[in-house]
């Protein structure tokens, strides 16, 4: 066992914030709502409390790692690297804004129970991804993330959740199977391989180059399936039948994040930008992304269901981080994994506002938003700075993002991907603009202009609608605010210079 | 301290046999918390001291040999540890109104002692005999209070039963006279290529193929497993089909693994495949859950076959994988045979559409089953996931990636029919009507199954130990070399 | 305190938007005409103080203003503060007019200030979307068919521009204008980077052919909105060139020529399309489009010699200024007609639109002759000898004729048109503005472009009369043609080109819809092909069912026995043969 | 001679599988057994390598087969009256629950 020292034991801290709540919220009785509410909330503030004391530890240098022998010659490994601990910083802060959304949207009779057991399961999964310090450690908390999914997305029970669910289960167990065998050949191939020493099978590339490929593909494919890339992202827009909480964290955040940030972790600590230029795997990664990018805006062009709509987006931006890593450039690298938060943050906080429409006015269909934006202003304020962002519009965290990524494009040779991500850009703005335009500049049938709005109190409810701002307000503080020290972009920025640093 | 384990669960039985109805159970649960405490002491014993053969030459007869190693001490603990748990969850759980009937402490005391004499059996005369005894009680546990298709299930069960240990005999008699020896581990270059050694061989394996069951010798396993009264057929998926499997095993890859290669390796290989993907495909299409597990067992069997081509070839994972899988998938599949008798009881039938919405009614069942479930798929983070990993590995380093794409194929096929069955569970269990009409059912044997069920997700965060333990004696040792 | 000089001209609209989406209503309103004064404190009285470092805001920008600069700031100060007296009745009703009045001014200063491109591009953006919804605040379907065509126009001319500033910035050591500049010159996908600029500043520039936005967007606004549209929104896209071409490194003979080429004819179209409409505002707006062809125009002399760059530059500021204050007088004017009940009001009104209309046709002393002069001393220096001066000349005549329809318009339009019950707002802020246009022209320059040498009296007064003159004849004799014969000029739907473009993009939308449906049918047949197939082993198969029966038959079974036995004994004897 | 005993023995276990597994009633299946019993017996006692150890195996084994034989008429006999007749076992019993 490894020493029980603090450093030792911060990381299965940081799982137990999750892990404990969950065991104790699955016994306790369903009425017993002040009590999983206090339980939820203190988790998910000490999860973030905990984070702050890593990144104050790492910025010190300190080291954290928890180690135990699982198999034969593989080790259960929790590390906290600088990539991890920006994966952790942005789950733990949305987990605590979604937990705070869940308590509200949730009516009593909804089996609260059940859902924030597997909720609290669910981020437990997300930070052992995070903290995941070699292959298996990934694929175990990988296969749990789905495992815990499952029944929030079937949480409502009728038959929309559980086609929902089957299509989701179908990918995803396809997916950990592929990925199994990728991560057990790898295993014979190279022995027990650590994310930690910056690209550990760089030595292999001599006489294994064919059979590293294939891992690669292997890899990538199996990571793929959560990461919604075209052909493997069918499941997403159907997943969106979930509960809007679940929809926001999971399919925002934690288990479509789970799988960008495996190919990050994949292409940056595990093969290193060098060998994989060497074996020439970025380029076609770049393209599976572009495809990717411009199929999800153009299908979601054509929605009209809010929600699937959003879903189709979200397989449009997942590419974006998959884009940033195929681009082996250092402002390239740093859009990627810039973008590994921005896109966290806007997506939950399009998610949010979608619940709260779908909750408080009964509005699911972007055909029906006309004039919300006079009767829940805050919503919808925040709903428009999030799709800004997604466009792309200056000064939101969405056009730093484009920017670099851009700008990255063009230092590493790759020019077309600004045409690329541009082109994504006027689709984005083609299937979001109009909803803002709905939202703001349309009356509601039977309103004379310049009459009082009708009700007042749609934004009674804190719950549902600090989250929302919240959220909606960091998008706009992760852009401007992009040059301070702990901004998103500086940190990612310095990781890159680790990873890319030429 | 073999001995000690024999005897206990044997004469156990016999005087449970002779005390009156009332004080059976007690005494039963008495005696076997005793075997599970003196296999733990075994177990522990082996761990420290290695593996070790007892030879227990008596006038005339060959000798009979009895084997200490990690497998056998692992397989003795888990056995008596499950036996006490279906035990406990045949007084906890009232069946048909009342509970297990007096025959049933005697036969299942019997049966564990069966089971333990083949784990530890070291040649195969021993073995036979063990396999009579098994064959025995396990058929009269089936038969009893059984109505005409329970009886029909139990002497098919039997008479298959019967069939095998025949033939084993008879195969035990053609190696004797061919090499010398019925010990199995002297075995090892004495068949050479005697006819009549080899054709005892084949004997001895039709025997013990007809007895673990492999497709197409499983035709009497769904019968008798499905009808088998709830605190039976745990024992039944869970421990009697891995029992003829290790005699396999030790025959095949501690015994005389030369005469094997290749062509036998890969035959059972083959059949191995064809278990996995018939039982599952079967599986996904029955219409009774109980059936569904049973097929279920059929196909996870299958998977254990296939780990014979690979240990044959060399690999030491192999022999590694099959044996942890042997553990990994009695815990978990007890566990999901009590959950899904629970569930069907408080849902009034059997079939995999009565258990819709199972979840609100019956929560703890229903996420033991859940639990269960993922060990049976072999997903992170429980024990059939490790199992599986070392299966994958052992394919892979030996080069014979098809058996790899197999596994992935049978487990991607239990996702496919637990899924159909779990998916049931949530069905309308979304939203608690208003006036919940059927309250949430609580029983303590739900509790059973759930530990069960942990069981075998502690096998999955904590491995290392049982890992350690089986290797102990294994012929091509791992972890020396891990 | 550097901060608080350089940041309130731009934080300040921010503020006072959240005061007065707080306390809508009268009293908050006069904050809009207040919001612009820090910017024109800071135009007037220059760059006392060092323009400070923010490291943390956005992506370290950086803030500068140089004499150029502050021709255009004081220019866009006085334009929004008249029209913001202006814009108090809109700011009442509800709708969030004030919020992107507000947020409009702020991206409009805020670009005048920046120095470095990111900043410059949020302000340009923020400002393009914000100002959207001044155009459709109105929410009629003019006012949104407007809006959507602003839109669509708005958004790809961002796009475009960013596309030229990702290509200029990868060659640019650093992120300031003119280290971007300077890296344009020399890069390698030169021309690419140009013709991206020159697209994306000249949507908002109104071009010609890129223009159709304009004669929909003014009418739609609120006539305030459309002063400040006019007046000082659309020189963004002249700022864009000014500081982002390469102006000044090397001369780009082919860029230069087709920038004069285009701004000549921008000049002349511009006049042709305004005469052919009946809306006084529609002809403003084509009377702005062809102005701006002017300073178009000055920015390809500008490219032409790097020797009379800084004057042709300076040239195009002092155009931009001259322009936008007599644009805005006359949009003010003719929004204040319709409800300017008194006789005196009216005369004085109609009095100011001539003198304004005079001053942009160049009459001798306005100052519109000002900035002809300097104009033409630029296009002297730069492009000798060519005619393009007496083509300017010719478009001065068209302008001529097109401020006299206008008169004519206004003269025949009934009062009291306008909306009725609301207080008519005083002319006294809109006097102001005719004086600063007759003042600032003339004054500002000298003071602030020392470059531009003072014209001489006959520039100014001799060589603009003939222009003037011509027109003024032409316009009385088609006015006599028209009371005795009743010819009447041919009238075109406002915007032109862009009911072709709409037809074009509905063709191109019809097309998507039909091609759509198939593709995505057949993938998501495959997608379910895919899942059936997986599904399909769930469901009830007779022959897989009726194979399994057979396998667990009692006597199948016994035949299996035997078979595995003969299997297993072949296995085993196949080594030995 | 023991070749000639072996295929006997070889034999009988043949005709014990084809009786057990094809006779329609229990009389039938009974001698089935009987006829394996008697098949494995011949082999233990020829393959005994000596004559000592063959004794008591023989004994051994031929009692655990008398036994097994009675097992099975308990069988039967159980069966039988349970399903009122001669137990059928060739149809598969999960068909009729």
């Amino acid at each position: 066992m490894a020493e029980a020292s603090l450093g030792s034991l911060l990381p299965v801290l940081l799982l137990l914030t999750s892990l404990v709540p969950a065991a104790v919220i699955f016994v306790l009785p369903e009425p017993r709502e002040r009590a999983r509410r206090l339980v939820n909330m203190a988790g998910a503030i000490l999860k973030v409390v905990l984070t702050g004391v890593l990144i104050a530890g790492v910025l010190g240098g300190g080291e954290y790692e928890w180690r135990r022998e699982l198999l034969t010659g593989v080790d259960l490994v929790l590390r906290v690297d600088p990539i991890p601990l920006l994966f952790v910083t942005l789950s733990s802060i949305l987990w605590l804004t979604t937990t705070v959304y869940a308590i509200g949207y949730l009516e009593p009779g909804q089996r609260r129970s059940r859902f924030f057991g597997f909720f609290s399961l669910c981020v437990t999964a997300t930070i052992g991804i995070a903290l995941a310090g070699n292959l298996v450690t990934f694929l175990i908390f990988y296969e749990l993330l789905t495992v815990a999914t499952y029944p929030l997305v079937v949480h409502q029970g009728d038959h929309r959740a559980l086609v929902g669910g089957r299509a989701y289960l179908l990918y995803s167990v396809t997916g950990g199977a592929v990925l199994l065998v990728a991560v057990a050949w790898l295993h014979v191939l190279a022995g027990p391989v650590e994310f930690l020493e910056y690209a550990p099978l760089a030595g292999l590339a001599g006489e294994h180059a064919t059979s590293l490929t294939l891992i690669f593909v292997l890899l990538v494919a199996g990571l793929a399936v959560k990461t919604a890339v075209v052909p493997l992202h069918g499941w997403l827009p159907k997943a969106m039948v979930a509960p809007a909480p679940v929809s926001a964290l999971l399919h925002a955040v934690a288990v479509v994040k789970a799988g960008a940030y495996g190919i990050v972790r994949v292409v940056y600590d595990l093969y290193g930008l060098a060998l994989a230029q060497q074996l020439r795997l970025l380029t076609p990664l770049l393209a599976l992304a572009a495809v990717t990018i411009v199929y999800g805006s153009l299908r979601a062009l054509a929605q009209d269901d809010l929600k699937r709509r959003l879903a189709y987006s979200t397989v449009s931006q997942l590419s974006y981080i998959v884009l940033g890593v195929g681009i082996a450039s250092l402002t390239g690298v740093t859009g990627g994994l810039v973008h590994l938060i921005h896109q966290g943050i806007q997506k939950v906080t399009l998610f949010y506002c979608a619940g709260n429409l779908a909750k408080q006015l009964g509005v699911t269909r972007i055909s029906e938003m006309r004039g919300v934006g006079r009767r829940m202003p805050l919503t919808m304020g925040a709903f428009t700075v999030a799709a800004l962002g997604m466009i792309g519009i200056p000064p939101t965290a969405g056009f730093v993002t484009k920017w670099h990524l851009g700008l990255g494009g063009l230092e590493a040779g790759q020019g077309w991907v600004i045409w690329v991500l541009l082109l994504s850009s006027v689709l984005n703005a083609a299937y979001f603009l109009p909803v803002i335009a709905r939202i703001w500049f349309l009356r509601v049938e039977g309103e004379r202009p310049g009459a009082p709005t009708l009700e007042r109190d749609l934004e009674r409810d804190p719950w549902l609608v600090l989250p929302a701002v919240a959220t909606g307000l960091s998008v706009l503080l992760a852009g401007l605010l992009a040059g301070a020290p702990l901004s998103p972009l500086s940190w990612a920025a310095s990781i890159a210079q680790e990873v890319a640093g030429s | 301290m073999s001995l000690v384990v024999l005897a206990l669960p044997l004469l156990g039985a016999g005087v449970v046999a002779l005390v009156a109805a009332r004080w059976r159970s007690p005494l039963t649960l008495t005696v076997l918390v005793l075997t599970l405490l003196s296999g733990a002491l075994m177990a522990q014993g082996v761990g420290s001291g290695g593996a070790r053969v007892v030879t227990l030459a008596a006038v005339g007869l060959p000798a009979a040999v009895v084997v200490e190693d990690g497998l056998s001490a692992a397989l003795v603990l888990v056995s008596s540890g499950l036996a006490l748990a279906t035990a406990l969850f045949g007084v906890l759980h009232r069946d048909a109104g009342a509970g297990p009937p007096a025959a049933y402490w005697p036969l299942s005391l019997a049966l564990l002692a069966g089971l333990h004499g083949l784990f530890l059996a070291g040649d195969l005369l021993t073995a036979y005999l063990w396999l009579e005894v098994v064959a025995v009680a396990g058929a009269a546990l089936v038969a009893w209070r059984g109505d005409g298709a329970r009886m029909a299930a139990a002497t098919r069960y039997f008479y298959a039963e019967l069939v095998a240990s025949v033939t084993f005999l008879a195969g035990t008699a053609l190696v004797w006279s061919a090499t010398g020896t019925v010990v199995i581990t002297d075995l090892a270059g004495q068949v050479g290529d005697s006819t009549g050694g080899r054709l005892g061989l084949a004997l001895l394996t039709t025997g013990l193929l007809l007895k673990v069951p492999v497709v197409p010798l499983h035709f009497w396993l769904p019968a008798a497993h499905t009808l088998a009264p709830s605190a039976v057929s745990p024992l039944l998926s869970g421990l009697v089909v891995k029992s003829a499997f290790v005699i396999l095993l030790r025959t095949w890859v501690g015994g005389v693994p030369e005469v094997g290669q290749p062509t036998l390796a890969l035959l059972l290989g083959v059949l191995g495949a064809v278990a996995v993907l018939w039982g599952g495909l079967t599986a996904l299409r029955v219409e009774r859950a109980k059936v569904l597990v049973a097929y279920s067992t059929v196909s996870q069997l299958g998977l254990l076959l296939l780990a014979v081509p690979l240990a044959v070839a060399g690999s030491g994972e192999a022999w590694l994988g099959a044996a942890f899988h042997a553990i990994a998938h009695a815990l978990p599949k007890a566990a999901l045979l009590m959950a899904v008798a629970l569930l069907a009881h408080t849902m009034g039938g059997g079939t995999v559409d009565r258990l819709t919405g199972a979840a609100a009614r019956r929560p703890v069942a229903a996420f033991a089953a859940g639990l269960a479930a993922l060990s049976l798929v072999g997903l992170p983070p429980t024990g059939g996931f490790v199992a599986k990993w070392y299966l994958v590995v052992a394919s892979l380093t030996t080069g014979q990636w098809w058996w790899a794409a197999t596994i992935v194929a049978g487990s991607f096929l239990t996702a496919a029919y637990l899924a159909r069955l779990l998916q049931r569970f949530f069905r309308g269990a979304g939203r608690t009507v208003a006036g919940e009409s059927e309250p949430a059912e609580r029983g303590r044997a739900d509790v059973v199954a759930l530990g069960l069920a942990a069981a075998g997700l502690l096998l999955g965060l904590y491995p290392n130990a049982l890992l350690g333990l089986l290797d102990v004696g294994a012929p091509l040792g791992v972890m020396a070399r891990g | 305190m550097s901060v608080v000089w350089w940041l309130t001209p731009i934080l300040l609209p921010l503020a006072v938007a959240v005061v007065t989406t707080l306390r809508p209503g009268p009293r908050t309103s006069w904050l809009l005409a207040a919001a612009p004064v820090p910017a024109l404190v800071l135009a007037l009285a220059g760059p006392l103080l060092p323009a400070p470092a923010l490291s943390w805001l956005l992506l370290e920008p950086r803030l500068a203003l140089d004499p150029v600069g502050r021709v255009l700031l004081a220019l866009t100060a006085v334009v929004w503060i008249v029209a913001g007296v202006y814009a108090r009745t809109e700011a009442e009703q509800r709708g969030g007019y004030v919020e992107w009045w507000l947020l409009s001014l702020s991206g409009n200063v805020g670009l005048l200030l920046s120095d470095d491109i990111l900043t410059f591009y949020t302000a340009f953006v923020v400002m393009t979307l914000a100002a959207y919804g001044l155009v459709v605040h109105s929410r009629t379907v003019e006012a949104r068919r407007a809006g959507r065509v602003y839109l669509v126009l708005g958004v790809a001319g961002e796009t475009v521009l960013l596309a030229g500033l990702l290509l200029a910035a990868a060659d640019a050591p650093g992120l300031r204008m003119a280290e971007v500049a300077g890296a344009v010159a020399g890069s390698a996908n030169r021309d690419l980077v140009v013709a991206l600029l020159l697209i994306g500043f000249g949507i908002k520039a109104g071009v010609i052919g890129l223009h159709v936005w304009l004669p929909l967007a003014h009418p739609a606004a609120p006539f305030a909105a459309s002063a400040v549209l006019s007046g000082a929104m659309i020189k963004a896209g002249l700022v864009g060139w000014l500081r982002l071409l390469p102006i000044g490194a090397l001369p780009l003979p082919g860029w230069s020529d087709l920038l004069v080429v285009l701004g000549l004819a921008t000049a002349v179209v511009g006049v042709a399309l305004g005469l052919t409409q009946r809306a006084p505002k529609v002809v403003l707006a084509y009377s702005s489009v062809s102005q701006m062809g002017f300073m178009t125009l000055l920015v390809g002399v500008a490219l032409a010699a790097p020797e009379a760059a800084p004057v042709a530059v300076a040239a195009a500021a002092v155009y931009a200024l001259h322009h936008g204050v007599a644009k805005a007088v006359l949009f003010v004017a003719v929004g204040l007609l319709p409800s300017a009940g008194g006789t005196w009001r009216r005369t004085a009104l109609l009095v100011g639109v001539a003198a304004a209309g005079l001053a942009l046709a160049g009459a001798p002393l306005s100052s519109g002759a000002y900035a002809k002069a300097w104009m033409k001393q630029a296009i002297d220096l730069a492009l000798p000898g060519t005619s393009v001066t007496t083509f300017a000349s010719l478009a001065a005549v068209g302008t001529t004729l097109l401020m006299a329809r206008l008169l004519l318009l206004l003269r025949a339009q009934r009062p009291g048109a306008g909306p009725a019950g609301r207080p008519t707002p005083g002319l006294g802020a809109w006097l102001t503005l005719v004086v600063a246009m007759a003042t600032l022209t003339p004054l500002l320059p000298p003071v602030l472009l020392p470059v531009l040498a003072t014209p001489d009296s006959g520039a100014v007064v001799a060589e603009p009369l003939w222009p003037l003159l011509l027109g003024l004849a032409i316009a009385g004799a088609v006015a006599l043609a028209q009371r005795r014969v009743g010819v009447t000029m041919p009238a075109l739907p406002a915007g032109d080109l862009v009911v072709v473009g709409e037809r074009a993009v509905a063709g191109v939308a019809r097309v998507l819809a039909l091609l759509a449906p198939p593709l995505t049918a057949a993938l998501s047949r495959w997608t379910r092909a895919v899942q059936g197939a997986a599904l399909a082993l769930g469901r009830r198969d007779e022959g897989l069912d009726r194979l399994e029966d057979l396998l667990t038959r009692w006597r199948t079974g016994g035949a299996m026995v035997a078979l595995v036995a003969v299997a297993l004994v072949i296995a085993l004897a196949m080594p030995l043969l | 001679m023991t070749r000639a005993l072996l295929i006997l023995g070889g034999v009988g276990l043949l005709l014990g599988v084809i009786a057990l597994f094809g006779a329609p009633g229990s009389r039938g299946r009974l001698r089935g057994v009987l006829a394996l019993a008697t098949g494995a017996l011949l082999v233990v006692l020829l393959a005994a390598p000596d004559r000592a150890q063959a004794a008591l195996t023989v004994a051994l084994s031929g009692a655990t087969l008398a036994g097994l034989y009675v097992v099975a008429q308990l069988f039967e006999r159980a069966a039988a009256r349970k399903t009122g007749g001669d137990l059928r076992l060739d149809s598969d019993p999960l068909r009729r629950a």
